[in-house]
């Protein structure tokens, strides 16, 4: 893993301790592609004609020396191992006509792309680190001068926003400090003080309609917030068994009594 | 001349120096004495007369050579230090507080923070003032000869600018404002007119404001 | 020309513009874009043409302005190198894995981790991945719009600016290897026939590196 490039370029170099090379350390090799790589250059052809078959036989030569040698091999050079006796008995063999996979000859032209392939991506990666280089070959500006952010904030206000705020004080005494208009609103704590003050009058089954207080029927939004607001308060005091509540049906008027005893 | 030179001392052609200079100026991260230039470069090579090469070629351009000291460096030409700033401008709409007491100063000037604070209702945080001090819209005017001798504010030319205004008298008086209809009767009941907010609460109340 | 451009857009004369140029690349140690340039040039001016002017000037100089992607950079001469041994910054060793990921990832862009473990035949351990990343040159793309939608990785501005490359279409090599077909993701003739430890690996630290 630690390996440097340039120890992998001398590998070519000393094709001659390939085979000891092979058997001393598998970890040296970066994968079963990689020791497959460093076979086929021993093989000195172009990688798009190396000869599959040749290339199987090395690789499970190694794996069977590296066997004797009690190399721990890691499981990927096994399966790779594997595949490729698998590989070298289906190239020996005539084709098997119901067979329906990729043939020999395919996986065998895939291997050496992929072989190809590594090896012209080591190339790319060498002749990328042979470039020039900033901060080796070529070097950026040593003294930069630090670009300021100002962040100017201009503040506006126009004439009129003057008067505005100026018309605003003037009048502030006619202003209702009302975050809402609470006119046509009858808060629950409204109904529920008006229905314990009458109470003690329910002592049989009424309608609630009766009960809604005298001149909050004049606009809709009235009588809803009266209706809403005395319901909502029969809802609290049946609740605190102050009071039973029916309705016979659905929409049927809502009655209301006192419960006995239940008077608080 | 320069050929001279590299037949005697075998130095590189001044072209090439100055090319050195140039590099070595640019990458380095502090000014580079003559002395340090000379131990860099080439032997032969004569770092002073390439310097004053390099300084002449740079005149005039977007930056120069500048000496510090006895070292060198580049410097960017003075008269474009504006592009090295990036300005960003952020309009500000004043908060509430500021323009009501803008406001107050500027139809009751002079006038004592406590008068301010009479009108508005609340008091005047520091920070409104401050700020319109900051603005140059208002400034501090002549001491009132009242108990505690307060100071008074007033507005300024800047403020008169700003608005348009040729002096304060030409603001408009509260039958102008009537007349704008800014006055009449009853405003409609809206959230932002309640007074019992205080300053503390001015830059919610400006975003309500702006609305 | 430039005195009638003047008069159209009310912008400097190009002389000036290309000061400008200067003046901003020159104090910034890091790629400006164009389009900062432009914003920080007066209106009307056109960023694009001085720089256009500003780089044939330096032409042969010491510095020398380099495109990098869509920004600008004032570099030095790379044949004057050897002057710059005190600016030298001790390089990271790389580890070979490291190097050739690198490769894979700027040949192969937007390219997945599968994919790299598959050209390299081995598994790309966490920490060469970091060590990129760490390092600015690589960087996260989109995801593949396959199965598991994988992270894809592409090499960054710094990783063009670092190795001096104007884009990544400027890679050594890059036509050659796209005509031979090593450029292509091409798949196994048959999943069956592929070593299956491999590909579960593969999937694994896919999942594992999105975490």
């Amino acid at each position: 893993m630690a390996e440097d490039w340039d120890q992998a370029e001398r590998l070519s170099v000393a094709d001659r301790l390939a085979a000891e090379a092979l058997i001393v350390d598998v970890d040296g090799f970066e994968g079963p592609l990689d020791l497959l790589l460093s076979m086929s250059r021993s093989q000195k052809v172009d990688l798009r004609r190396i000869s599959v078959l040749q290339l199987a036989e090395q690789y499970l030569i190694f794996v069977n020396k590296a066997k004797d040698l009690r190399i721990e091999l890691a499981a990927d050079y096994l399966v790779m191992a594997a595949w490729l006796a698998y590989l070298k008995s289906r190239l020996l063999l005539p084709p098997d006509p119901t067979d329906e996979g990729p043939s020999a000859q395919e996986m065998a032209a895939h291997l050496a792309f992929q072989l190809e392939r590594l090896a012209a991506m080591r190339e790319a990666a060498a002749r990328l680190m042979a470039r020039d280089q900033l901060g080796r070959d070529f070097f950026a500006r040593g003294l930069p001068e630090d670009v300021s952010h100002l962040r100017k904030v201009t503040y506006e206000g126009s004439l009129i926003d003057l008067m505005r705020a100026y018309a605003r004080l003037r009048t502030r005494d006619e202003f209702r400090p009302f975050v809402m208009d609470r006119d046509h609103v009858f808060t629950m704590e409204q109904a529920l003080e008006r229905l314990r003050g009458m109470l003690g009058y329910v002592g049989e089954w009424s309608d609630l309609q009766g009960f809604l207080p005298e001149g909050w029927d004049g606009t809709p939004m009235q009588r809803r917030s009266a209706l809403a607001a005395h319901f909502a308060a029969v809802l609290e005091m049946t609740k605190q068994g102050q009071l039973l509540l029916r309705q016979g049906e659905t929409f049927a008027p809502l009655q209301i009594r006192a419960r006995e005893g239940g008077r608080g | 001349m320069s050929e001279r030179e590299q037949s005697l001392f075998d130095a590189p052609p001044m072209g090439e120096q100055e090319r050195m200079v140039e590099a070595i100026l640019f990458a380095s991260a502090e000014p580079v004495t003559l002395a340090e230039l000379a131990s860099r470069m080439p032997h032969g090579c004569d770092a002073a007369e390439a310097v004053a090469h390099v300084q002449k070629r740079y005149e005039g351009r977007g930056v120069r050579l500048h000496q510090v000291g006895t070292a060198w460096a580049f410097r960017t030409a003075p008269d474009l230090g504006y592009l090295m700033q990036k300005e960003s401008l952020e309009a500000r709409k004043l908060s509430r507080a500021a323009i009501e007491t803008l406001a107050i100063v500027a139809y009751h000037q002079p006038v004592t923070r406590a008068e301010i604070e009479e009108i508005r209702g609340v008091a005047v945080s520091r920070g409104t003032v401050d700020q319109l001090l900051e603005l140059d819209w208002i400034r501090l005017g002549r001491r009132r000869m009242t108990p505690g001798r307060p100071v008074t504010f007033v507005v300024t030319e800047q403020f008169l600018d700003h608005f348009g205004l040729e002096s304060a008298r030409d603001l408009p008086g509260l039958k102008d404002l009537r007349a704008a209809g800014l006055l009449d009767n009853r405003p409609l009941p809206d959230p932002n007119a309640i007074p019992s907010e205080e300053d503390e609460g001015a830059t919610d109340q400006a975003d309500m404001f702006e609305e």
